[in-house]
């Protein structure tokens, strides 16, 4: 086999080959750059027999003589085999392959992609956080208990909560939490009859996705022209058989929720409790505690909120808050103070009311030393300076860009607005996808696309709380440029992106014939070279 | 301290833009009932204040003692070039890769992350990935019921706790029920009791699940209980511990439909419980039903080589309330150190891993058995066993007192098992050094004395 | 002022317009591009007044009182106004603009880029390390003085050594600290006449430059027509004036000096010492010792011979190693063992011939610290490995490029090879600079090109010992394609690179009027926000 | 542990190409009697032996004392951007940047450096970049030789001894000539003494040397002295700490022709030495005879903005016997450090970290004075002054036993000084805290007593 710089194999050099004779042929940086973005053959097109090795000792010969023959592994152990300076050559150039938020402006609507603080990296790396064994005996993780507890209080606090749950592990096991715990509630009540979930129709995917996790029946119901939940449709849906509502506030489409107070009013008259989906936090912190408008239940997405990195789509944590009269049900263990200052895990005898645990151990804890780095840094004062700061970047945008777009709904938005490649599609043909293709050859991640699914050609835009001003202008007029471009080059449009790694791809066939996985690399083990 | 971008000046001029005096007016929209003023939380910190005061935390902790804990959570060597590229920007800055043209590094990873665990597992369809090993094996159990169209599911009493618990909580919807499957006296899931309960035409199973190797750190008669679950009708669910799988028989190799597990051991430090990495692997009959994120080969419009997230029609964002899970943001990074650690360490690497641990593991256990501790099971064991001990909480907390972490005390588990009242379950993996087996046999002579 | 992504300033923004214009027209990836190489502005165009902050706590007001007036800075303090977010973004970006080992092959000939094992950056890293006050009492500082002191052990071991000083910064020093040793040596025996030093033709730069540095005259002495030393140049350019007789060894021909017996034996015979330029070891670890073989001092290079990190230019380290009769001459502090078995730092009364200090405390300490895990890594048979890994690599590519450019010397090389393109140039007036940038557009870093001085269109090229043969064989393939290339389309040659962030630049102008900082921003200092 | 690629199979396929059965044959020039069968040093290491190795050495020495030792060498607060930016590959495995069109990363921040530095010391050409403080003041010193045509230095005796002592190594050639000016009772250099000594007609002087703050931590007549110097038509060489510039008058606005000094308190970590970071700034004037790396702004052939060395006839690759200097490798990286970590601190950031330490200094010296410790000079200084205590290496000896590190005993650097012998030299910085000023002077008082 023939193998390029990094050991292109022969399988890639035949693509590479394909690419050259494209390359040659238009810009953008296809195929081989000395530096940039170069598409990689995969571990196993790397793989040799006989490399790698020396990271760890060798055990004894005997060392698995205990093991019974039929316990024992037959098949080979066919990894790839490759000396470290391999695995980072590679990894450091697939990295060049991604957008991220250390490299540019990421609108992504509803993932709040906001800039994560470098000192934050470096504490959950402490070897005293990183190094805990999550069975430890409460003395051996006084350091960390005390965060927990001092960051259940927090999020308690910014929500208007009166207890919380760090234990979820991601905004979508959050809601679980807390659909788990509000059926828990009924139950306690004898109140069985409640069989359904109403959701809008603007809500994230994994509001409904929940309900019918926890074994709900899902309604769904309509929004308003104006964007908020209909209040008659509400009402008409709410009954004897209705758990819980859940509202996301503000909404999916950046909205804040008008008419909170007579739509909790008659969830709370059906009897049934109201949950709120907080992923969109930033926008009203320190202005709107949930739990002062009324609602019961309510779940933080740290990885949004408080800037914890998304990491390539995780990991998260889903902190769950709630009211006293649904506390009982939280999953155990919370983190408790004793009265001598002393922080432990609270026993399962203690609040036996607890629905069961979610998850194993207490949560993603290397995402909440993150999340209260950044609270404490902010403190109460800059939290409110954040949501101001969300709020009015994405207010200032949804200006700008509704010069050349429509926007389906009014303002003034929260930290996120939809608007509607409608227009343009109407009178170029070039359609909300193909905006988002061409925003990545004006060096921008796009936005979210389709997303909520009412909005017909929607782009829902969040430029986040940590973007500078020129660069909400530079997006503004990369967004104005493209219906420009709409209306006197279409085909230009239609074409992009053709300065990324890779133009669009075939979707399709992927789905039709899965191709999940290399190749078994059956009979290339190698015996232990030394 | 802010990481706000805006000057006075660039807040003026945007105010301006919306003709507005001041950003309060953007929240005139809350009712003004409701409109907080904002939160009794301490004051902002300068990044110094705030370094000093995290490290002042993290050096709370104690991850100094000489540990023999493991129970589903181990300490391996993490190679340095895992961290090293786990702390990329490109990597960990980035989110879930909608827009594949600009995140074929995130899409390759878990491309090349779904390659080696259906290597490991010898299953062909992995998804990337789980919140951790409890809610893999509650997906998994969920699983089984949308494949079967039954509604019960076996699990062996042996499998770890939490993952019960958690898939407890995963089917607590009223139509669905979990039983628990007894264990022998040698520690092992008692295969008369699955066939009995196997047996119930009334109420057929849709699933059955074992841990390999079980809690008590025993090796279990999988390929049997694999049979007796297809005999059934059920599909085979094995819970795993990924680096014993260099070792031990794959689930692919025993007839798993299904592997579930934690993979926490492949490069991911222990973090007081996270985030980890859920594992689950299925054969490709069971492609459609599997939840969460698959990435799949494909070609761009000039023919390269591509990746992209496909099969998303199980997904919550496209299908909403007839998603096959709701998960959404998972553990794309943990499963980037997942995939960095197994191309660092290599095959032959993970084998003197899984080794180096049974062959501590069986000094130790000599080691403690001198002590005056032998061991509570007769099956054989990898890397990971009880002892018995009188009193093992007290026991447990005296060695604590010498530094010595003795594991586990099962009691707290098992509260009203007999036999495990009194057990330590203790661990040794290649991090284990004889000077620290040497230093926990005599403290616990001594205690026992 | 209009910015665009990260901030472009309208500076940079007619420059990008100027670069757009050109895309157009070829491909490459030029302008901006949403993941890749794209220039960046610099940080004093991203400034904007008040931004910037929160890093650490505000004094008091009355801090500076005590300062006289006269004392204090009267100019602004115009330093760029950033927040950390733009900060990261800036340098991540620019990080992309860079070839390194970690993204490619790196051949560039004297330099040994080979791959630096990340755990040793790991190591170096350790708070006990890298937070040690160079002043710290001995007792503080037991770990650093043990690694240091088996450090000076392990250099004296491979060099054949008596003694070894670890405080030299880098090669250039260690030679700078070799030669003022030997005046030390000549003075001490009154022997004062003794004021030239003798270089081949073929030395590095540095050789010739410290010989003027340390106040020697410098002879030049040529090379035979293997390449090696002229026995009978040096033979009559020594003489009693003859202080010292600097040979690198392998040479920077990439050549093992194969009359070393008789060159030395003339050496010592004129009364003049040998210092030996072991910048090449990497190519005869475990198989030469200098000093076995009579050099009298030589230094190490830490960064290339022990995979310390280069740095984008440093810092390494330069440790000197000595026979037994100029080891009183070694500059202190030495690193010392006590009986006790307790380390500590010579006292400056222990050994009064030392030479001066040649810079501040102890060297480099943090490279050291790499160079001692490479060391403990590969321990003595790994040093031996690495020999003859970079020895074959380099004679193998050798032979592959030697298919199509000349070999301006025999055979066997050890780490690297000179080839010249004076073929290519006679045939098609493509020089080696052309070949050097169009490497650059096939995905490579250029070799070292000129260089030696006496290699006619020469490229001294050094794969080093932690490339797989998959990457040798596709530069070999490249240099063979380039070839045909100048011969088949020597205009595309010629016109290299034309994949990288930036063309050939005009570096005449550069020189003629030299732009060497922003335009100072004075008058832009804003008051601290707070 | 090896870090080499081959396999077996690869090393035949490439003694095959070259035709020969073993590696060995390509050691036969080395004369037989010199070759070497091996090296006598420990075996090789795995990456976790290893590991544990570093460890252990690191966990040895002991970094956790209150530390009020400063000398050159200042513990600032490193903004965790710094490390993030420093650890990427891509700026720490590439080197100096031959190749212009693929190093602009290197370039861009070299520049970047070059003009933050001559921002600080309001000097237009600065050299990128030097190995630390002592080889910049020697570098320093011969430029002012070359630039003069002189050979006589006069060096204030109040600069750090060890820039000093290598001042004079460098100078050590037989016809340089390096004199030492006292001090007065205030502890700053003695300007009578200056102007006398550059009052010699028949040895002219070359360059005066003075610190800024200079070793003791005192503010020197910088203006008074440079004048001095010009009148004799010497030049007049700053030794400065960059932090202090944030307060201090910058070397251009007094007049100095070159800024030497140590780039530590920058964002670099002390590492018991190094790497640390030269600086080295000049008029304009000079700007050919700066010794090291010069990066300047040019176009490339489309008219972009682009960064390459310039001015390279100065550099040994080149002009080998007549380069200024013979630097090569340098400390590119350090300088790195110190862009990133002045553009992530800011000028109020640093403004903020120079007048705490002024803060905390005042804090600290009105404590020891009630401790019984009093000053020992009368100048004004910034963050670091020397206390009187009777015999200082006792009482510093003492005091680590308490884990107080009480700065530096003077008596080392200059045993025949009657004032100093009994001194301390200590130090605040932003990251001293008012409880390791209470500890320092509670047990200082228990010494005393
Ligand atoms: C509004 C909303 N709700 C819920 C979620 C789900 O959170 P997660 O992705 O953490 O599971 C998201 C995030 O993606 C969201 O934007
Ligand atoms: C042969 C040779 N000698 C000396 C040196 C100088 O070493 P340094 O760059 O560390 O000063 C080098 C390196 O560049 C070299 O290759």
């Amino acid at each position: 086999m023939s193998h390029g710089p990094g050991g292109v194999s022969l399988v890639e050099a035949s693509l590479a080959g394909a690419a050259t004779a494209v390359e040659e042929a238009r810009p953008g940086p296809a195929g081989r750059a000395a530096v940039g973005a170069t598409l990689q053959p995969t571990l196993a097109e790397l793989s040799r027999p006989g490399r790698g090795g020396g990271k760890v000792p060798h055990p004894p010969k005997d060392a698995l003589d205990g093991i019974p023959a039929d316990a024992r592994r037959v098949s080979p152990l066919a990894l790839p085999e490759l000396n470290e300076p391999e695995v980072v050559r590679h990894l450091v150039n697939l990295s060049h392959l991604n957008y991220s938020v250390d490299t540019g402006f990421y609108p992504l609507g509803s993932c709040t992609m906001k800039y994560n603080p470098k000192v934050n990296e470096w504490a959950a790396r402490l070897a005293g956080f990183a190094g805990l064994h999550p069975l430890a005996p409460d003395a051996l993780a006084q350091g960390t208990l005390e965060l927990m507890h001092e960051l259940q209080g927090a999020l308690a606090e910014i929500g208007g909560m009166h207890a919380v749950t760090l234990q979820p592990a991601a905004g979508a096991q959050g809601e679980l939490t807390g659909i788990l715990m509000i059926r828990a509630y009924h139950r306690a009540r004898g109140d069985t009859e409640r069989s359904q979930v109403i959701v809008p129709d603007s809500s994230h995917g994994t509001n409904p996705a929940t309900a019918s996790m926890a074994g709900y029946e899902t309604l769904t119901v309509r929004s308003a022209s104006d964007g908020g939940v209909d209040l008659e449709a509400l009402r008409s849906a709410l009954g004897p058989r209705t758990a819980a509502v859940m509202l996301t506030n503000p909404s999916t489409l950046g909205l804040f929720e008008r008419r909170i107070e007579a739509l909790l009013e008659v969830v709370h008259d059906a009897g049934a409790l109201a949950y709120m989906d907080g992923a969109n936090m930033n926008a009203v912190l320190g202005r709107f505690r949930p739990g002062d408008a009324g609602f019961d239940v309510m779940h933080f997405n740290l990885h949004k909120t408080f800037s914890t990195p998304h990491g390539g789509g995780g990991p998260g944590a889903g902190p769950v808050a709630c009211v006293e009269r649904l506390a009982p049900y939280l999953p155990g263990p919370l983190v408790i103070r004793d009265p001598d200052g002393r922080y432990r895990l609270e026993r399962s005898d203690e609040r036996p009311t607890a629905i069961g645990r979610v998850r194993a151990y207490q949560g993603n804890v290397g995402v909440l030393v993150r999340a209260y780095a950044y609270i404490r840094a902010h403190g109460g004062t800059g939290l409110r300076e954040v949501s101001a700061d969300a709020v009015l970047a994405a207010n200032y945008l949804r200006e700008r860009v509704g010069t050349a777009y429509e926007l389906p709904y009014g303002g003034p938005c929260k930290h996120e607005f939809v608007a509607s490649a409608r227009n343009l599609r109407a009178a170029s043909g070039v359609r909300t996808l193909d905006v988002a293709k061409r925003l990545i050859d004006h060096g921008f991640h796009p936005p979210t696309i389709y997303f909520p699914l009412i909005v017909e050609e929607g782009l829902l835009i969040e430029p986040t709380e940590t973007e500078t001003l020129e660069t909400l202008d530079a997006f503004a007029e990369a967004m104005l440029a493209i219906a420009r471009e709409a209306h006197d080059d279409p085909q230009r449009v239609l074409a992009a992106p053709t300065t990324a790694p890779v133009r669009r791809l075939d979707e399709a066939s992927a789905a039709r014939r899965p191709e999940l996985r290399w190749r078994p690399m059956v009979g290339r083990e190698t015996p232990c070279p030394t | 301290m802010s990481y706000g971008p805006h000057t006075a000046d660039d807040r003026d001029r945007m105010l301006a833009a919306l003709g507005i005096g001041s950003v309060e007016a953007l929240f005139e929209d809350i009712p003004a009932p409701m409109r907080s003023a904002g939160l009794e939380l301490p004051p902002p910190m300068a990044e110094l204040d705030l370094a000093r005061r995290m490290s002042e935390l993290a050096g709370r902790n104690r991850v100094d003692l000489a540990s023999f804990l493991g129970a589903g959570v181990y300490r391996h060597y993490i190679p340095a070039a895992v961290d090293e590229i786990l702390s990329r920007g490109e990597f960990y800055t980035a989110y879930t890769p909608y827009q594949p043209e600009i995140s074929q590094g995130t899409l390759q990873t878990i491309y090349e992350y779904q390659s080696l665990i259906a290597e490991l597992t010898r299953l062909g369809v992995v998804s990337a990935s789980h919140y951790d090993g409890a809610t893999a094996t509650a997906e998994a159990a969920l699983m089984a019921i949308r494949a079967t169209g039954r509604d019960r599911i076996l699990a062996s009493r042996a499998i770890h706790r939490h993952y019960l618990d958690a898939t407890r909580t995963y089917l607590d919807r009223g139509s669905l029920h979990l039983e628990e499957l007894p264990t022998t006296v040698d520690g092992t899931t008692d295969l008369d009791a699955l066939e009995r309960a196997l047996g119930d035409r009334q109420h057929p199973v849709a699933g059955v699940l074992l841990g390999q190797p079980n809690l008590f750190g025993l090796l279990e008669p999988m390929g049997a209980a694999a049979e007796l679950a297809h005999a059934a009708g059920a599909l085979f669910v094995a819970v795993v511990e990924p680096v014993s799988l260099a070792v031990l028989a794959a689930p692919g190799e025993y007839g798993a439909d299904i592997a579930a597990g934690e993979g926490q051991p492949l490069g991911i430090a222990p973090q007081y419980g996270g985030p980890y990495l859920g594992l689950l692997a299925s054969t490709e009959a069971l492609m459609r039903q599997v939840p969460g994120r698959l990435v799949g080969e494909t070609r761009d419009l000039d023919g390269r080589r591509a990746f992209v997230m496909t099969l998303r029609a199980r997904e919550q964002d496209i299908r909403r309330e007839k998603a096959a899970s709701n998960i959404c943001t998972n553990q794309a990074l943990c499963a980037l150190a997942a995939t960095v650690y197994l191309a660092t360490i290599g095959p032959h690497g993970l084998r003197d891993v899984a080794a180096m641990g049974a062959a501590r593991a069986r000094e130790l256990e000599g080691a403690l058995a001198a002590a005056g501790a032998a061991r509570v099971h007769g099956a054989a064991y990898l890397n990971e066993f009880a002892i018995r001990v009188p009193d093992a909480e007290r026991v447990h907390a005296r060695l604590l007192e010498q530094d010595v972490l003795a594991g586990l005390p099962l009691g707290r588990w098992y509260p009203d098992d007999d036999t495990l009242r009194d057990a330590l379950l203790v661990c040794a993996t290649e991090v284990t050094t004889s000077e620290e087996i040497a230093r926990f046999a005599a403290a616990l002579r001594e205690v026992l004395r």
